[in-house]
């Protein structure tokens, strides 16, 4: 396969191809998830904006590492690798280097992304390989029955941690940020409409999209997001940011402003403060992101920052495969296209006889 | 310019000569030996060669552990290795003369730079207070020509705006310019590189031409040089030649595969001593197609080869001992997934970081055995600089054509040595064939199209190579057990054992394309099969050659193939009364051979991150054919 | 409460029996069988189990890929193995039925539960349009007996505040009870297990109990079943029992080495089945002085336990073959470090990935040869989960004392497996000695003090533990090749050949602690030795019995030291015309036998993720004894 | 060796080692690094600080990875670990486990620690495991003789980026800080004053004390630094903060100020603005830590920020050691210590004979 430039991903519209619905995206294997795991509602919806974005099934490729969401790419008719625990960053960046055409997707867990697979993430995102990756964070190891992850917040019990986790957790947002990561978004299993629109604009962005995806595991972790994910506590514990719009959460009944450099939540029912006043999200300012990112309390805490959602960072560079295949071609261009035997003769030769 | 050569002192002539050149780190010893070597090549003498460089850690100046070192052995006649021991041995201090000086042969000669022999140097070398073995008669048994180079050189850069830093520089090409009269050779070569190297730096190409040029007329003009000397060239076999090294010859070999097969050669690789330089060579040939990846660590080079090769190209990756052990889990997943790899060890001194600059042969096992559960893939050793090439070429072809990683292996030894190759034409290299799928119309819906099968084989047991992009071919692979022929996740008890058989055949039956096994010298029966692999092949060889013309009935088989083994080899063995498996390791072949083929095969190994001497093998041939006091036991 | 047995039915005595339990991963197989298995060890039988996990993910309920099983074998003899077939069969569903009535005996008898052969039932198993096989004819080979559990169930916890699906999850219970009642045994030990398990819901515990009493009642008032069962006591050793999985065992065994060696225990490990146990097992034990440190990957895990050996711990770290492989480079660290390290590969169905849930026997390459450079590390490997205990604490003993890490292979088989245990008693387990070196005054000045030389070795080639903290003993150490001695860095070839020869000669004097080699069963010559490794030691054991009690002349050896190997195996093997080799794997340890002792070791392979049957052994023996016709080929 | 909890560090003073003297540390091996290589006035510091606080020899325990930097441990008599490449994180992790009363240092470069350590040392400061990290930042694969490292700037032409690298490279603190490190700091090899008060700050921190050290490599990559290390430029391209103090530099005639978030230089000679304005340095505040962190401009560019240089960030929390002790502790103290007879036995016995 001789490889272009980073071309642009192709702009299709749902009816360039014809006749493909929802369903033609799914494989013929059957999906072998717990019963009631979050797993499911996002296979939907990563089904449903495939079939939205109508790309040829065939140009599509997806690749995890190893865990109960790494299964993920088996249940869709597209090419995908199973590959090993923690590596799937390393085998899409060789994919991609040399098909940049393609439009690969990359799914992986908390403890395959964050824990055996951190450093290949962390140099992902810095390289800036144009993926859309999906981390499945359910704060714990599922496939391996319930021991704790880097997310498992300090004093988790699990099956390894009987007194409790000593290990203080990731904030993976922040992590992501810090390794200069490109796009940088985080929304949940339950809430579809959200995650619909999140893996959109991951998908439509060029570089690593990386999406942080509360996924409920009902079996060994069920309810470590129901704060986030009820009706009762989401709008207390929740706030949704999108580009240009004031930080405001509780049905509209509270903001965040910032001191300086110290958000602070407002009341704006009680008008002793105003729309005006509060923070205006700009996904591209990398400060306030980084703010974004660290409004992390734990919400069991009284007086707890909600939890950001949205997509808080997004920045235009080229991807790593762009620039690459950019030497390849100007190196074409600059030395002619390679000639094997003047490469095999060299610089000095002799002939005997 | 061209110097003319005076006849006037008396030329004697040489059949070989080995000379070894040695200095400080930072005396430009690589550049002489490599620039001399070529010389050489080009007036037609067959050579070899063999630089030693300090351990990684450049040494503070003047100590025995910044010594570099460069062996070159170049003749009239047909040179397999760089030569037991010199016949000249150039010193530019004190250090350079006691780490080698066990290297030359009783009655060579030494070249010293006087000025490198200080009371200063003298400490720093570790003379015992500060004697200077130039004047004390430790050399009594050798030709010393004591000369301050230093000196001479800045003589000859009177007037030059250099400073004098720079000046003691040029150094090296006063020798160099020396060598060349010695040996009645042009400078030509050498001011042709000069002119290309520093065409940027008038002051620099002035300086180090001068410095060139005034060595080899103080040659000509000294007293104290009363002969020179004459090597004819060689009696190679007709054809076009260059000059390669072992790292040289890989690089060159997987882009010609790449060319061959019609793929991008996509590279992942982690620098590690002594295998990047082919990361380097590589990196400069992007006009090939040739995708470099500077990988954050050997895991994610090997797995970003995977994935190259998944999407297409052919994927290499490569390291050395310790960057390999990192390799094994990502190796397993190239044999379920059976798709194209190459995997390049270019060993070194191990265990753990061991080592690093020096050679050894001692990932034999890691190579066939290193994996979890049953991951048969196929093993290719090189056993010349040359031979590189060809055999990693080898590994490519294989790994295409049969769908299946493949370890190619190499060492430090040959990977920085130097010999002529007569390089093939492009047109004369086989092409490679890619078993791709052929792609098939999409139908609107999954459900009408019949499955297609990713893991169906051809009758060499090969699976096809469908890629991404190809319609209709969506499939999905993993590390899981797969069903036979579907490629699916499968738990069920006898299609694990199948496919665990399937993938053992699939690799027992690459054997059926090697040519057929031949002897490299030596009667086809006898008293003792010498059976090699890889880098020992020159010294091997020599001895074997040597020992035939003493009378012996010995023949050398040298293994390209380690796994799985040359069918012939079987008729082979059992023809001599010994075998015997000389090894830079333990014995890791012979384990092998004698697992395969129940022969009491016997082991000459040497562990010492140095190639076997001839000598060495021959020893211990000579041991083994007759256990006599006379053959003194040099234990290698 | 305790049930009185009513002699009101008949009832038979059996020696042993096979029962397997199967049905949905949610349906609490795996309880119902332990339990049983207790209470039957508990009353004096020998048990053998057999735990067979589905696919590590959670398929949908119903489906053959959900289906969890339990094998048990008790007796009133000794017992070896889960049993090659069963003679009762207890299902919850289709799918448990259709998974794995090829494993019930003919004329066997099967327990159904009716509710799980509804229509959906049928159809998720894959019964072609839904047959019902309780009615259709496709047992009339077995008896069969269908009854609905769960409405039973549901009836026996009228009343009780429970929902639904709570109550049916007490299914297992109404099971357990009713077999209990079949085999004449009490529902005591179970009473006593869910007191404590509910102590604090008290709902639960009311229901399962009811459920448990119900079925045990349900059997005696039946009318269906007109006999039971009873197994008496087996003739086992004096002492007392409990019972333990290897996982168990294996914990177990460290906390003891830790304890009888003065060194607290420090376990860095990363999950992955099915190793994972022993992590959740010794993290309950901290009171020992136990640290567990999940690392972020295996390369982390085992640096952490070197780290951990370095201060004065005893470093453990444990995976299986995919994690093992990314140990490789740190091992060999620690072989050039020589401090001590337990590694531990509970084997799994390989390659890659593999079959994670399934048992194994094929990382012993990977064990003996699988890193770079000369790094001979100690192989040990267990035979039964008791054996683990034994085996690990040998395994810590050596890497102890010998200061070298040491690789303890067991697999999924023996790890989940369980077995009475004639547990020892603390005192009777011999201390561990640590070699630690002894602190030295310091001076204030580091030149005044004699150099403390860490690469000392003692008779046994083994060097002094010297820990951070201890007085004047300062010293560095690292993966480079080290000076005889000093443990300074050196490049120098002869020491480096020397430093290779002193590590290797180190552990291959190790053999020499080992005991005397011993046959397991038969004559000390003869027609054929069965040698095995590992947990295949039940049904090689129960195959030479039979074959001996046959009139065959065959001898069974099982190898707990892979690497070095007892010495006196070399004296054994030729007192046999014939060897054979049974393994799950391709022939591992055939190979380095054959290397080893050049004899002409024959395979009995099976690689399905399953062990062996004492059949396949059998037949397997007696084709190699005379193959004839007769002894029909199962293929292994 | 039985351990104890996380034992305070002894605070020893000079005096409290009679007759130690600065040469006391160093080891009798010859140092073998390049002459004029940054890591000799790093090695200096270094024993200059372990003479100050005076521990004993035998209680100090130096680990490395591999790397010209990694020789490091070796040069000093005290008990050192010259480990594999990239893992000394992982084997100081265990060390600490086990002997939270020795002082750990560890020694790394920026291959080592953020190319195939990357995973480890991220964990490393999330665990805030009671270490120095000295990571030796040279820009340059020194050992290997020359290839690029993740540090490298985009384009560099190294050996085995002929054409340039095309890597985006890590902002090592942004990283650190992105992983929750607990004490975060910048020195550099030719101000070794600055260089010695930091080493002093990190010894005296109690949890990971990660310090980037720029070392200059003369041989593959010299005065990849000298904007920040030379008289000429540095006043203009450095700023040194110090807690509490305002962050000026090109000798007190320029400052910087927080706009919001956005950080912007005034000029304090031209009274147009006055140290009040100025931006106040507060370790503790990680926002504005991350703010600092941010101050990356390649200084080539007109209008660049100054590089800042100092103790970023400290925050005080449990060291990973301490609380996994604790737990020892704890389950001795409410379960007993262990008895291996009762272990043995288990729950259920039974009796034969
Ligand atoms: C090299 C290796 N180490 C360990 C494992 C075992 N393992 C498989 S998945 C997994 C972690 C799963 O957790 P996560 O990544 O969060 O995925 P989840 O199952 O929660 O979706 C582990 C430890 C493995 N398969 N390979
Ligand atoms: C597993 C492994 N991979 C690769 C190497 C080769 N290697 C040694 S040091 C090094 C990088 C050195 O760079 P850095 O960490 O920045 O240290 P520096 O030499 O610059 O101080 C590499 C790639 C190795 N020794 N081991
Ligand atoms: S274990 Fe948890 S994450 Fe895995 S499939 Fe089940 S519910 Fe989902
Ligand atoms: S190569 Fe660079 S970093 Fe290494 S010792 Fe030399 S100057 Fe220092
Ligand atoms: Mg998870
Ligand atoms: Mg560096």
């Amino acid at each position: 396969m001789s490889t272009t430039n980073g071309t642009p991903k192709p702009v299709v519209t749902p009816s360039a191809v014809e006749g493909q619905t929802k369903l033609d995206y799914s494989s013929d294997q059957d999906v072998r998830w717990c019963p009631g795991c979050g797993d499911y509602s996002i296979l939907k919806q990563v089904e449903s904006v495939l079939a939205q974005q109508g790309k040829p099934k065939e140009d599509i490729v997806f690749i995890s590492g190893i865990g109960c969401s790494s299964r993920f790419p088996y249940y869709l008719d597209t090419y995908g690798v199973h590959g090993i625990h923690g590596r799937a960053p390393a085998i899409a960046s060789g994919l991609r280097s040399v098909r940049p055409e393609l439009s690969v997707w990359m799914i992986t867990g908390d403890g395959d992304a964050l824990s055996i697979g951190g450093n290949h993430i962390i140099h992902l995102l810095r390289r800036n390989v144009d993926l859309n990756v999906l981390l499945f964070n359910n704060e714990i190891y599922g496939l391996t029955k319930g021991q704790y992850s880097p997310t498992s917040p300090e004093g988790a019990v699990t099956r390894s941690t009987p007194m409790g986790s000593v290990d203080h957790p990731f904030n993976p947002l922040a992590l992501c940020l810090g390794a200069d990561g490109s796009f940088i978004a985080r929304s949940m299993d339950r809430d579809v409409k959200h995650l619909r629109e999140i893996l959109l604009r991951a998908d439509t962005h060029r570089g690593t999209s990386l999406v942080e995806i509360y996924q409920n595991c009902n079996v060994y972790n069920d309810g470590a997001f129901e704060t986030f994910t009820e009706k009762a506590t989401k709008p207390m514990h929740t706030i949704f940011v999108e580009h240009g719009k004031p930080l405001v959460f509780a049905a509209g009944s509270k903001g965040i402003k910032l001191d300086g450099t110290k958000p602070m939540i407002v009341d704006l029912a009680t008008g002793d403060a105003s729309a005006n006043d509060l923070w205006i999200h700009d996904e591209r300012d990398p400060l306030k992101a980084s703010l974004l990112t660290r409004l992390f309390d734990d919400p069991k805490y009284e007086g707890a920052m909600p939890r950001p959602f949205g997509v808080f960072y997004v920045h235009e560079r080229a991807t790593h495969e762009t620039k690459l295949n950019a030497q390849v071609a100007l190196a074409k261009e600059k030395k002619g296209v390679g000639d094997l035997d003047a490469l095999l003769r060299g610089e000095h030769t002799w002939t005997i006889g | 310019m061209t110097t003319t050569i005076k006849k006037a002192k008396p030329v004697e002539t040489r059949e070989n000569v080995v000379i070894l050149f040695a200095g400080d780190s930072g005396d430009g010893i690589q550049l002489t030996g490599s620039q001399f070597t070529d010389t050489n090549a080009l007036f037609g003498n067959d050579v070899s060669t063999f630089p030693n460089f300090p351990a990684e850690i450049r040494a503070p100046h003047g100590t025995l552990a910044g010594v570099s070192g460069y062996q070159l052995h170049f003749g009239s006649v047909e040179i397999f290795t760089p030569g037991d021991q010199a016949d000249v041995l150039v010193v530019m201090n004190a250090a350079a003369l006691k780490a080698n000086l066990d290297k030359l042969k009783l009655g060579g000669t030494i070249i010293a730079n006087s000025d490198g022999f200080e009371a200063k140097n003298l400490r720093l070398a570790g003379y015992i207070d500060a004697d200077d073995p130039l004047n004390d008669g430790t050399l009594e048994n050798y030709v010393v020509h004591s000369v301050d180079i230093t000196k001479m050189t800045r003589n000859a850069l009177e007037g030059s705006p250099l400073g004098m830093k720079e000046k003691d520089r040029c150094k090296n090409m006063f020798v160099l310019g020396f060598i060349n009269w010695m040996y009645s050779r042009e400078n030509e070569l050498t001011e042709g590189f000069l002119n290309r190297k520093f065409a940027k730096t008038p002051d620099l190409l002035d300086a180090n031409k001068r410095a060139l040029i005034a060595g080899y007329n103080f040659g000509d003009t000294s007293e104290t040089f009363t002969t020179r000397f004459e090597v004819h060239p060689a009696p190679m076999p007709k054809g076009t030649y260059r000059n390669i090294t072992g790292n040289q010859g890989t690089a060159l070999g997987l882009i010609a595969a790449a060319q061959k097969a019609g793929l991008d050669l996509f590279y992942g690789s982690y620098p590690i001593t002594p295998a990047s330089d082919i990361l380097h060579e590589l990196s400069r040939h992007k006009n090939f197609g040739v995708k470099t990846f500077q990988a954050e660590d050997e895991i994610a080079a090997i797995c970003s080869a995977i994935g190259a090769s998944y999407g297409g190209a052919l994927g290499v990756t490569a390291s050395s001992g310790p960057g390999i052990a990192l390799k094994g889990e990502a190796l397993g997943l190239a044999c379920m997934l059976e798709i194209p790899l190459v995997v390049i060890n270019v060993q070194r001194g191990g265990p753990s970081t061991g080592l690093p600059t020096k050679t050894e042969q001692a990932d034999l096992w890691q190579a066939v055995h290193g994996r979890n559960g049953e991951a048969p893939i196929p093993v290719i050793a090189a056993s010349t600089p040359t031979d590189c090439f060809d055999m990693v070429l080898e590994a490519a072809r294989i790994a295409v054509e049969h769908m299946t990683p493949v370890i190619f292996l190499s060492d430090g030894y040959i990977a920085n040595g130097a010999e002529p190759w007569r390089f093939p034409q492009s047109k004369d290299i086989e092409p490679i064939t890619p078993p791709f799928a052929t792609p098939r119309p999409v139908t609107s819906s999954a459900v009408e199209t019949p499955a297609f099968l990713p893991y169906l084989r051809d009758e060499r047991g090969v699976r096809a190579w469908a890629l991404p992009g190809m319609k209709g071919l969506q499939h999905r692979i993993g590390g899981l057990e797969k069903e036979d022929k579907t490629g699916n996740i499968s738990y069920e008890p006898k299609n694990h054992e199948k496919m665990v058989q399937l993938r053992a055949e699939k690799i027992a039956r690459i054997a059926d394309r090697f040519k057929p096994i031949r002897l490299d010298s030596g009667p086809d029966n006898g008293k003792l099969l010498i059976v090699g692999w890889g880098s020992t092949y020159g010294a091997i060889r020599t001895a074997a050659l040597q020992l035939q013309k003493e009378g012996q009935s010995v023949a050398h088989v040298h293994l390209r193939h380690l796994f799985p083994f040359n069918k012939g080899l079987r008729g082979m063995l059992p023809r001599y009364e010994k075998v015997l498996v000389p090894e830079m390791n333990s014995g890791q072949l012979r384990q092998l051979l004698r697992a395969e083929y129940l022969i009491d095969a016997q082991g000459l190994n040497k562990i010492q991150g140095m190639p076997f001497t001839s000598e060495e093998i021959r020893v211990g041939a000579l041991k083994l054919l007759s256990p006599s006091p006379k053959a003194s036991a040099t234990k290698a």
